[in-house]
């Protein structure tokens, strides 16, 4: 069946490559789902941006080739709102109108969550490349796979560090949503000597945090974590450094970039921690050609999301031509499962729930702005690394 | 814990001003009108908004920019009045459903025009910081509640003493008594809806630059001044001083003893709580015209 | 019958017979099986706001409560989809009956602020109950209707068409609930309440008891709508319930024409299909739908419907006429 | 039957007393007028007997049952209609659906049943009265026509028509002459004479225009201050020194 199928697919593809002689290329539309409006809009950005950035890429060097034929790529965008409905009818359009070979993006867990049956129904390959929520990636569907680490597999590098910091009692000030509510009840978990401090919930729109910092030196702890984005972040870590706590700092990868040191000023931010996919300064090759790449095309650092978002895709094409087919969707999950594709943020290889494990990296703000990586030791280097 | 509690309550008045500043305009336009303008939320961010845009174009002065965004707000609150909540009088459940497509109208042209990132309003004041004890706070900061409670004195002394004021609490208490003793109800209705419009721009300058201007900064406000209000009776203008107040302050000094996340839904089962027990509210008495 | 009645008969032939016509375009089939799931809950409010006058600004609070109560049901406690969605609506029914006594010692503009408020608590709770509702990140694997089975036949719901029949079915339900309680005495008594509350009480109406009820039977086809947006969906989000969402509920019903039979789905059709006319951006988009909102309450106060009566009596004069002899 | 008891009644708003310990013994079928100076507190007194608002103090009866405080839908059930001062109608319904309605059953389980069961032998059998009382005021015409377009001296006769139709026991007509013109107002008199004759039956009758009320009512009740102050014919009152300084003082 499969072989009929694959000869019927080739013979197609070679009557196309035949036919359209004059064309040297065709271009392939690949499938986005990013939040562009509401409440993730701001990542949402720094999603994009990974994409695009992949896409020039590949267009710029000609294109993909697949069955001897080259392709260039086509981003088909939709706005999810972060909002489940919308995010499900994104999806149906990009399989059934535009009849893309493969989706990727999304930010929050419950709109991927709405996304991830759809994939499954028209046997479309769904690749996340932000959204932690672990349960995700437990739902037994084939056409799921997440390149980005959830919320889990951070926690669990995070909480490797901090057992040997031994900070007690540690508080914690989350945004109310997937990824802060799941941060603090993982590292809770996985921290058992830690004493209880304080644990501080906020929603969208929220920015004043002076009654969780009252709270935090009531508590007398030793450490905050902040789990939460670039902006609440930035006001956060202002009001703490004013309000004179003296507490480690722990915080998510949206601060520990130069756009976040803009914000702020190195002298607030100095010492704080935070745990990162992708820290854009190591002296990785492939991490030096992404940043520098980045920076000349966005004008500023590079982002995780968006390195994460630009292996996405990188992984997506590569699975295209491991499958040698540009529209079967089943061939190319099943190249999918199989890949082992080497990317900016690491080795990309799906378990078999449809899982990656990148690296999980901490890096540490210097003094003079720069930052240094502390995590995994294997990787430790100093100040301007980060 | 005595001083948790103390830097609690600071915390809360600063918070508790800014909902006063929205809680302010919203009675003012109530009182006239009968009507609570739930759009009242989006002058606040178009406030901020405008503050941001006049002080970073034009002028770098954080004054002349907060004034400036007053006057355009006050100016768009006028038209509203006169374009649709006017025309509305009477009918309220129209009115607040038109209060309804003016937020979202509102909130999704600034994040057309100005995108729906964050913008960083960077003020010295913010920065200066003043030492109590073992609390730091930053002038900003406390600068919020001394400027409120200006405001706050100001518009008593207003309503109280001239004769445009006077015109005003007559118009809030009967409107036809008002009509008929000659005050120009028309024209005291839109201007306290201007006024009330131009609080929330002020609540969006002084807010914006300590933390950040962006698409929903009213969204809280708005909701918390519709509270604080509610819970000081409405119509009454010391009840929202009040009002607005006591919620700020309960809100943070309760984050020593309860869940946060549970936050609002605690502060609003208060609220219900306690009109259940006072339906006029703590300060207020029992408004006509809400039948 | 009437010439309405067949124009509705009409209108439901053509939306039934979509899976055969709009066959080759199954994203058509979606954004109908999208309008019918938006539909349901308006249908709701419709009867509460457009029917019985009580402006509800936490609709989709009550919707939520329906979806989660069924999501647990069906994957926690392994129902079927039938008993889940009559227990959802007897669970948001309830739930918000009982709400609707607190709310109605309020009047006016308190009665709106108060029901916001029961919005936002339900919201924080769908969010924050992690151990029932899987918190934030969502209730993920609510598994579509099992399928029927007639014999040998088996009839899935997976498949997009026949999922709309289950939508399309549902949504009739709800249209043809609120034709026979608006066509009824209750139906009668609560647009008494609506235009003048003392005289319907003068008139012997337990003005607060119908009240009560009707909020029930509108939350509980919040309940319902929600049921069906989360087995559709395959997941029970909170951002599916929030403040603003219960806002796009008045939004729905007030374009399409309060206290109109058809309002809520002419809302509903224009609500999903003018972002696919128009292709703008969404804050555009959303002015747009602000504007309009502002505009109908100005100009329009019976919306759509009232402005399609106006053109189909414009059309097809009425033989009697309203004019009295001289 | 036909007995209406008041028991010092009285009822303050803030500081204003406008019910002060009114009793009133009212027997036997009839037009009972209530007239008194403005504030005089008949207004009032037709709230707490219809329910509208609960008095502060004293008791009703009536035909022997206590009512004292009952809301006013329970009045309502027991046979005691009113109309307003400010004349209240369903605007959006027509003049037979404003009629019809007061002769619905409003019972809460019944009426959620009937959702069921759509029946609709009440209504039909309500309709040839409705369009008999509607012929009797002449807005026959106007059956069909929402209330919200007629004047509003029909809205008058439309809510008389409508009190009338919900069969009471108990009238309390709230100055139904007020705002109507005088060939209206004929027709205003006769109809309520046609309906007490066919069915006797109290009712009390707030008015201003002395002419309309004097030549209606059997009985007149005069209140001044939240007081009753004269009772009697209408002769009787007419010459009551009381009642002249009332209205002039």
């Amino acid at each position: 069946m499969t072989s009929i199928t694959s000869l019927f697919a080739a013979s197609a593809l070679a009557l196309c490559a035949w036919l359209p002689a004059a064309h040297a290329q065709t271009k392939v539309q690949i499938g986005i789902v990013t939040a562009l409006t509401g409440p993730m809009a701001a990542p949402g950005v720094f999603q994009m941006n990974g994409f695009k950035l992949a896409a020039e890429e590949i267009n710029a060097a000609g294109g993909f080739t697949v069955g001897g034929r080259k392709y260039s790529i086509d981003l088909k965008v939709y706005d999810t709102r972060a909002n489940p409905s919308e995010g499900a009818t994104a999806m149906q359009r990009l399989a059934t109108v535009d009849k893309v070979p493969v989706v990727l993006g999304e930010l929050s867990s419950g709109v991927a969550a709405a996304i991830a049956p759809i994939a499954q129904d028209f046997a479309l390959p769904f690749i996340l490349t932000v959204p932690t929520g672990p349960n995700l990636t437990e739902q037994n569907n084939p056409f799921l796979f997440r390149v980005n680490a959830n919320n889990h597999q951070l926690n669990v590098a995070l909480a490797d560090f901090l057992t040997k910091q031994a900070w007690s009692p540690i508080s914690f000030i989350a945004w109310n949503n997937d990824a802060g509510r799941g941060g603090v009840s993982g590292i809770k978990e996985l921290l058992p000597a830690a004493k209880d401090g304080y644990v501080g919930y906020f929603n969208v729109g929220e920015v004043d945090f002076s009654s969780h910092i009252a709270n935090v030196r009531n508590s007398k702890s030793q450490a905050v974590m902040l789990f939460m984005d670039e902006e609440p972040g930035s006001l956060a870590i202002k009001q703490i450094r004013d309000a004179g706590l003296k507490v480690h700092l722990v915080g998510t990868l949206a601060m520990g970039s130069d756009r976040f040191l803009k914000r702020l000023d190195a002298q607030k931010l100095e010492g704080m921690l935070q745990y990162n996919a992708f820290p854009p300064n190591a002296d990785v090759p492939r991490i030096k050609k992404f940043s520098q790449l980045y920076k000349a095309k966005f004008g500023e650092e590079a982002h995780g999301f968006s390195a994460q978002s630009y292996d996405g895709l990188m992984v997506a094409v590569a699975a295209m031509q491991a499958a040698g087919t540009v529209s079967d969707g089943k061939a190319i999950r099943d190249a999918l499962a199989k890949i082992n594709h080497t990317g900016v943020i690491g080795t990309i290889k799906f378990d078999a729930k449809g899982q990656a494990n990148p690296q999980v990296y901490v890096t540490q703000w210097c003094a003079n702005g720069s930052r240094r990586i502390l995590y995994p030791d294997a990787a430790k280097a100093g100040c301007g690394a980060g | 814990m005595t001083q948790a509690l103390l830097e609690q309550v600071i915390n809360g008045l600063m918070m508790g001003s800014v909902y006063v500043l929205v809680a302010l305009g919203l009675v003012l336009i109530y009182g006239v009108m009968h009507v609570v303008n739930f759009a009242h939320g989006v002058l606040f961010t178009l406030g901020g908004y405008l503050g941001h845009f006049f002080f970073t174009q034009w002028w770098d002065s954080f004054w002349m920019a907060t004034l400036l965004s007053m006057l355009s707000v006050g100016l768009v609150g006028y038209a509203l009045e006169r374009g649709v909540f006017h025309p509305l009088h009477g009918n309220l459940r129209n009115q607040v459903i038109a209060s309804l497509g003016l937020i979202l109208a509102f909130e999704n042209a600034v994040i057309a025009l100005w995108g729906p990132n964050a913008l960083q309003w960077k003020v010295a004041t913010t920065e200066q910081l003043v030492s109590v004890g073992e609390l730091r706070f930053s002038v900003h900061h406390l600068g919020i509640i001394v400027l409120t409670m200006a405001m706050i004195t100001a518009l008593g002394l207003f309503l109280k003493h001239t004769r445009f004021g006077t015109a005003i609490r007559a118009t809030s208490q009967n409107q036809e008594a008002a009509l008929v003793v000659g005050i120009p109800v028309r024209r005291v209705q839109w201007s306290a809806f201007a006024l009330g419009s131009a609080l929330a721009a002020l609540g969006g300058c002084l807010v914006g630059p300590l933390f950040l201007v962006f698409p929903q900064m009213g969204d809280v406000p708005l909701v918390k001044g519709l509270a604080g209000i509610l819970l000081g009776g409405m119509g009454s203008v010391p009840g929202a001083v009040v009002g607005g107040l006591i919620l700020g302050v309960t809100e943070s000094v309760s984050t020593l003893f309860l869940p946060t996340d549970y936050r609002d839904a605690i502060a609003f089962m208060v609220m219900v709580g306690i009109l259940l027990l006072r339906p006029q509210g703590l300060w207020g008495q029992r408004v006509r015209g809400e039948d | 019958m009437g010439l309405k009645g067949l124009a509705c008969l009409l209108v439901l032939l053509v939306l039934a017979s979509a899976p055969w016509w709009a066959a080759q375009q199954p994203f058509l089939l979606h954004m109908l099986v999208t309008a019918c799931v938006l539909v349901v809950p308006a249908v709701g409010l419709n009867l509460m706001l457009g029917h019985g006058g009580l402006v509800s600004l936490g609709h989709m609070g009550f919707a939520g409560i329906g979806a989660y109560v069924a999501a647990v049901l069906m994957v926690d406690a392994r129902w079927s989809f039938a008993p889940s969605v009559l227990a959802a609506m007897l669970a948001a029914g309830a739930a918000g009956g009982l709400i609707s006594l607190l709310c109605f010692r309020f009047r006016g503009h308190f009665f709106m602020i108060v029901t916001l408020a029961f919005g936002l608590m339900l919201h924080a709770v769908m969010n924050n109950w992690d151990s029932v509702t899987r918190g934030a990140a969502g209730f993920a694997g609510i598994p579509r209707p099992s399928p029927l089975r007639w014999g040998d036949q088996v009839w899935s719901f997976g498949p997009l068409p026949n999922f709309y029949a289950l939508a399309l079915g549902m949504a009739v339900l709800a249209f043809a609930l609120q034709y026979l309680v608006v066509h009824s005495n209750f139906g009668r008594s609560l647009a008494a309440i609506r235009q003048d509350e003392r005289l319907a009480r003068s008139r012997g109406v337990n003005t607060l008891l119908y009240k009560t009820t009707v909020f029930a039977m509108g939350t509980a086809l919040a309940g319902m709508g929600g049921v069906l947006q989360v087995s559709f969906l395959r997941v029970a989000a909170p951002a599916s319930f929030t403040m603003l969402e219960s806002i796009n509920m008045v939004l729905i019903v007030i374009i399409g024409g309060a206290g109109s039979l058809v309002g809520p789905a002419l809302g509903a059709l224009l609500y999903v299909g003018l972002p696919e006319m128009l292709r703008l951006s969404n804050e555009w988009r959303l002015v747009i739908f602000g504007v309009m909102l502002v505009l109908i309450t100005l100009f329009a106060p019976k919306g759509l419907a009232g402005l399609c009566a106006r053109a189909w009596q414009w059309l097809i004069p009425r033989k009697t006429t309203a004019v009295a002899k001289p | 039957m036909n007995h209406l008891r008041i028991q010092s009644l009285g009822k303050r708003y803030g500081g204003v007393v406008a019910l002060d310990g009114v009793s009133l013994d009212i027997e036997g079928a009839g037009i009972y007028g209530l007239i008194g100076p403005n504030g005089a507190g008949k207004t009032t007194l037709f709230d707490c007997l219809a329910g509208t608002t609960e008095p502060d103090q004293g008791r009703v009866w009536l035909n022997g049952q206590e009512v004292t405080a009952w809301p006013a839908h329970r009045m309502a059930h027991l046979g005691v209609a009113r109309t307003f001062q400010e004349c209240r109608i369903l605007p959006e319904e027509t003049c037979l659906d404003n009629v019809l309605f007061a002769a619905q059953p409003q019972g809460l389980l019944a009426n959620l049943a009937q959702i069921w069961t759509r029946r609709a032998g009440h209504r039909l059998a309500a309709l040839d009265e409705a369009m008999r009382l509607l012929h009797l005021v002449r807005l026959q015409d106007h059956a069909h026509v929402p209330a919200a377009e007629l004047s509003f001296g029909q809205r008058r006769l439309l809510e008389i028509v409508s009190t009338f139709m919900a069969q009471p026991d108990v009238l309390l007509l709230d100055e139904p002459a007020s705002g109507v013109n005088p060939s209206l107002l004929q027709v205003l008199g006769d109809f309520v004479k046609t309906m007490m004759a066919e069915r006797p039956r109290i009712m009390l009758l707030v008015e201003h225009n002395m002419a309309f009320v004097m030549d209606m009512a059997q009985d007149i009740i005069v209140m001044h201050q939240g007081q009753l102050l004269e009772r009697g014919s209408p002769a009787q009152v007419q010459a009551s020194a009381k009642v002249v300084e009332a209205y002039l003082g």
